[in-house]
């Protein structure tokens, strides 16, 4: 996947999701000359979580610019650049310092391909760390997804293992559409032994796949969640149930049938995710899930979210995201006596 | 650190600051307090004849293609038409500096500017027919989609002229906006990027007087609306825009300096809509006919016109010749307009991803079939 | 409702949707000297639509204010105008216009009463004019309230009626949290006898209608598709079936009961919007009512919306919207035979 | 309309345009070429003894309460601190300038205006150790919620000025904000409805050399922030951000002069972050020390401790006093951010909406339950 130089250079095998992601842009910059990676502090800094560490150095400046503290301006000159031939991936520094840009990416990154019946496809990666759980002040622990999902045009990709990390982000450059890549915050530590010398097929965007077999109900879900729900898929063995855990992996395209196919076999189903509930992406989901299972649920689909709430404050954020008891108690209640 | 631990503590209070100079000086970056006229001064005495000629015969044409698209909205041809009567000779200048590998990025309001860049009229009306949203590959002529969202065009033409400086390619682009427009943050930011990276954009802001119904003094408190250019360390030029020759020459000069890599510039183009907002506004709400009397005295097509024909450039011959060749131009746009545009409804799930996703293709069978059981 | 002097300068009895909004900002305004409409436009020229037609003359420029032509600012400005304790009425000029408004829309208004615990509320009415069918060119026919749905601390309201657009425009105004009011710009021009001098006692914000009673399946509906909707109820009669149509009238507070009573006694249910399917405010009530009328339903609940595209140029909208024969299409497909 | 129909048609080709003038006049809103100072020029001599007295207790306060704040981090008291160290002198004018109705609408770094400005320390800190978002009500001392994201408190600020003088009340807001956040729509967007709307706004921009690990030739190319004022039609004034003399004769200017009517003044502040962007931020990464070492020796406090004890108003006791009080201050901050802060899960619902939803009553009910089962 690397060139030869590219090799002798590579930065010791990435462990971490963090590394994974620094590594997948490294190869897609040195693979591919048309990739510029931009945003704030993302070159002598290496972005404030470090994810792009590295790639000023190795490119120079110019393939990993700091840019002016703008997002409106940075993805606008991103769609630019884009319309020039290159393969431009932006990062938003929080979830929430991704709204300014909000106009730009829903007039203009979503629609220019349907707009100019193909003629102007824009290959733009926008890579968006977010969600809670890391005691982040408020505004840097926003679960946007909702926005991103409802706006057609944008694919939306979320990775939840160090291995997708970089298979996805990989993908997400790759792909000739507009990607909003949501990195889970408090995952980018999380650890693997998978080496990149010899990565693994990953599927490519738009493949969920069944993390844990199970047979009790389908456990739905993606990013920064789906530790959590193989945690409580372990933890309901206690309670004589057999979970079946779902990831995502993308949310547009979003895999009906690998959930539907799972849901149909189990009966029960729960949505899981840490963006608020309310119009989040597990409504759609589950009304979908529905459509396609009637006949076959037991009960209906339900949803453990994060509260329609704003973002609490950090000594509080452990009472908002959804964790092990809440899911194991949303189960318990998927009619299990009828 | 507390104050005791700090190293200059005990040192003369007359201790030098660091080291402070201005980043660029500001004066050259000011503009003029008059726009720049060339046009009935001294200085038109150097004008290229051939290049006056050449701006004479696109102001007609644009004078006529203004006409033509009004009327087409009142044949119900098209379903909206901002018209851009008074400001063709910033339209017609824009189009003109530019070499074939540039880039114009239009706002809503040019479709003249598209048209006299060569983009056949029928598909830089498109958008405002409403057969479909861009009526062109914007990378055959290199004309970026008319943009309706104000000023959001501006920050692409940075990106593009950076991208073609990064990539060595010798490519100027042209963004275009209105007074309002630069109200709009993305103003800001685009100004500001492309001061920051030397970019080869030339920003060229029609002031007309009015965003929709309001007037500049409700919009901007400034100097003048090139006075702007100094905060962002780029030079802010004040031209006449109804005077094309003024036009041609300043925008040229932002071209050359932005093709020698000298970056960016900011030109205020001072000029008047002569008619309503589009065709739906009712323009006598909000200003009196004075004021439009007054500038249509100073008519950008008449401007040039007198100045030819006193020069001897122009007589009534060439005046003829180059209204005969708007005639025909306008003749072939009534005729292009009056084609019904095919429709297929099965275009509204093409390109919205590369791949359809599955959920597009049920709804598109679901429209198919909708299609065929009405057509049975 | 108006005090003696603003009945005297009352303007004519309002007969379109436009006018009786035009009439409750005069009202309001009348009333209650802290309200302040600003905008694009929205001084002199009253309007693009004409909605604030009048009131710079009547209340002077200073409380109906053409603004510079910037969506954040805008809205920026209306917050602090909120936090010194004016009540601000903004509009935006087309729906598509409000996203460069959205980081103030998302990060302050709606959280600012939270963030502050209570201190700071931010009673701000957002006039949105939203939605198609009006031959708009790109950008001037969005649908963008699954946005708005999924931003705890919004209260999102849309008017389906004459008498709707005044009492509920009446009652955002009124309301002491940001409320984003969605205009159906198709229904501008609707009709009513209705009368102001004798408002009729609409219910406030939360509250859904029955609009039409009936015993096969429930249309739940709001906006710009209650009248298709109707439409489609009474076409439906032919084919057997007795429609009941529930208007939401507010999407945030959803009224859930109104809802659920209804579906409880059809047994089937078809949500119907303009807007997108996916991610769409459908999804949440799809989902919702499920998990809430779950073992009284006959059939999955099912959806017509716009489709998952960008808006449509205006030669090709009357395919995308939903219309009579489509929501008929999905009625016939509720499982009658089972 | 065709050139044949337009008025002036025939008329001499030297007809005048449309009257035209500036709508003001740059040269007084175009900012000094050096940064003004008052400390170590003779312009101190015109100091008042008592202000700058003042000025060096709050000084001197301010510099113990950057130490405390960031000790507070390492005792993992405060989850994040944004150090105004190097910077006190900006944070300390701020905040004394303006009289009690006044707002102040600080930026997410400004936790050292607001208490200057009598904000209880413990308070302000609130954000950043993390049990809630605003730690204060806003109203009591007219100090706006500590803005995280960058530049949008600068709009409302335009607004509640504004608002105050549609009210006929006597209240100046001054918003706070970084060079990075200049680059943002929101900073563009406010100066401009300020200036528009003359509102009685002061805008302060600390030009602190970087945004994180950006610096400033990254960030703008003007000659100076101040010179962005300009454009706007405000004046753009630029001031040593270490002299506090000087900043407290510009700020108190530029408050005097929104006050009476005269609308917005924009300050840049030439300042430095001394120490890194927060205890979280490594500026080895992207900084040498001998900048770092250049705006140590030219320290705000040391500045003002210099001029005074020359002039003979401070003395070895006077700092000793100063010193013993900003202990104590800091014993007392110590204390109060040492007491685990009170913490209720069920204010999670409280305040989303006047009125709870049904799905937030839900909601709460249901991690009411979760509570309690977990205290059985
Ligand atoms: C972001 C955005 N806000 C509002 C509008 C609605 N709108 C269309 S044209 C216009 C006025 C534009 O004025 P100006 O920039 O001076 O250009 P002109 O129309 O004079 O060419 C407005 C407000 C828009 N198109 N985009
Ligand atoms: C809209 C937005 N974008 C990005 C950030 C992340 N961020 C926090 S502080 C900062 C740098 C700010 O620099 P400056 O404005 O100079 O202020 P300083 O930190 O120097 O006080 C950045 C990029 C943010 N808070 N808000
Ligand atoms: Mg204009
Ligand atoms: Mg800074």
């Amino acid at each position: 996947m690397t060139t030869a130089t590219a090799k002798a250079k590579a930065p010791a095998k990435p462990a971490t999701m963090a590394q994974a992601l620094t590594r997948a842009m490294r190869d897609a910059m040195a693979e591919d000359p048309t990739v510029h990676v931009m945003g704030e502090d993302v070159g002598t800094l290496g972005g404030v979580f470090r994810i792009t560490d590295g790639l000023a150095k190795e490119f120079g400046e110019e393939r990993c610019t700091d840019t002016p503290l703008a997002e409106a301006g940075i993805l606008g000159a991103a769609v630019g650049m884009a319309m020039y031939g290159l393969r431009p991936v932006v990062e938003m520094q929080f979830d929430a310092f991704a709204y300014p840009a909000f106009e730009q990416l829903i007039s203009h990154v979503a629609k220019m391909r349907n707009r100019t019946r193909g003629a102007m496809p824009l290959p733009i990666t926008i890579r968006v760390p977010y969600g809670g759980g890391i005691g982040g002040v408020e505004h840097h622990s926003d679960s946007s997804e909702a926005y991103y999902v409802a706006t057609p045009g944008l694919t939306v990709v979320t990775p939840a293992t160090v291995e997708d990390a970089y298979g996805l982000l990989r993908a997400s450059i790759a792909s000739d559409d507009p990607v909003i890549f949501l990195e889970p915050k408090r995952l980018y530590w999380s650890k693997s032994d998978w080496s990149p010398q010899a990565p693994a097929r990953v599927p490519g965007i738009g493949k969920a796949l069944v993390r844990r077999s199970g047979t009790s109900a389908t456990l739905i879900t993606y990013g920064p969640s789906l530790p959590v729900c193989l945690e409580a898929a372990e933890a309901a063995r206690e309670e004589g149930w057999d979970l079946e855990v779902v990831d995502l992996r993308s949310l547009v395209p979003f895999d009906e049938d690998t959930v539907v196919e799972s849901v149909r076999r189990t009966g029960r189903a729960v949505v899981v995710h840490e963006a608020g509930g309310f119009g989040g992406p597990g409504a759609e989901i589950a009304a979908r899930v529905t459509e396609r299972c009637f006949h076959h649920l037991e009960a209906p689909v339900l949803r453990v979210t994060g509260f329609d709430i704003p973002y609490p404050p950090p000594m509080l954020e452990k009472y908002h995201l959804p964790g092990v008891d809440r899911i194991l108690d949303t189960v318990a209640r998927l009619q299990w006596e009828n | 650190m507390t104050v005791q631990e700090l190293p200059g503590a005990g040192a003369s209070h007359r201790s030098t600051p660091p080291p402070w100079r201005p980043r660029t000086d500001a004066a050259p970056l000011l503009p003029d307090p008059e726009p720049y006229r060339v046009l009935g001064t001294e200085a038109a005495d150097r004008l290229d004849p051939a290049l006056m000629r050449r701006c004479y015969a696109e102001l007609v044409r644009g004078r006529r293609y203004n006409a033509q698209a009004t009327a087409l909205t009142r044949q119900g041809r098209l379903a909206v038409y901002p018209s851009t009567v008074g400001q063709e000779a910033c339209e017609i200048a824009a189009a003109l500096v530019l070499e074939e590998q540039d880039w114009l990025f239009p706002s809503y309001r040019d479709t003249l500017a598209a048209v006299a860049r060569g983009l056949d009229p029928v598909q830089a009306l498109t958008l405002l027919r409403g057969d479909w949203h861009t009526g062109y590959d914007p990378r055959e002529l290199r004309i970026a989609p008319l943009s309706t969202p104000l000023a959001t065009q501006l920050p692409h033409a940075v990106g593009l002229a950076h991208a073609a400086r990064l990539r060595g390619d010798d490519v100027v682009a042209l963004a275009m906006v209105g007074d309002g427009g630069t109200s709009e943050g993305d103003f800001h930011e685009a100004m500001n990027f492309a001061a920051v990276w030397q970019a080869p954009v030339v920003f060229l802001v029609q002031n007309n007087g009015f965003a929709i119904s309001v007037p500049l003094a409700k919009q901007s408190a400034a100097p003048t609306l090139a006075h702007k250019a100094v905060g962002y360390g780029m030079p802010g030029r004040l031209v006449d825009g109804n005077d094309v020759a003024a036009m041609h020459e300043v925008l040229s000069e932002a071209v050359r300096r932005a093709r020698a890599g000298g970056g960016p510039t900011m030109i205020e183009a001072v000029t008047y809509r002569i008619e309503a907002h589009t065709n739906a506004d009712d323009a006598t709400r909000y200003r009196g006919d004075a004021e439009v009397e007054a500038w249509k005295a100073h008519d950008p097509v008449l401007l040039l016109e007198r100045e030819l024909t006193a020069r001897g450039i122009l007589d009534e011959e060439g005046i003829r010749v180059e209204r005969e060749a708007a005639e025909e131009m306008a003749a072939t746009l009534r005729e292009g307009m009056n084609a019904d545009p095919v429709l297929d409804p099965m275009d509204l799930f093409a390109h919205v991803y590369a791949e359809q996703t599955g959920r597009l293709r049920e709804q598109a069978a679901m429209l198919r079939a909708e299609l065929e059981a009405g057509d049975e």
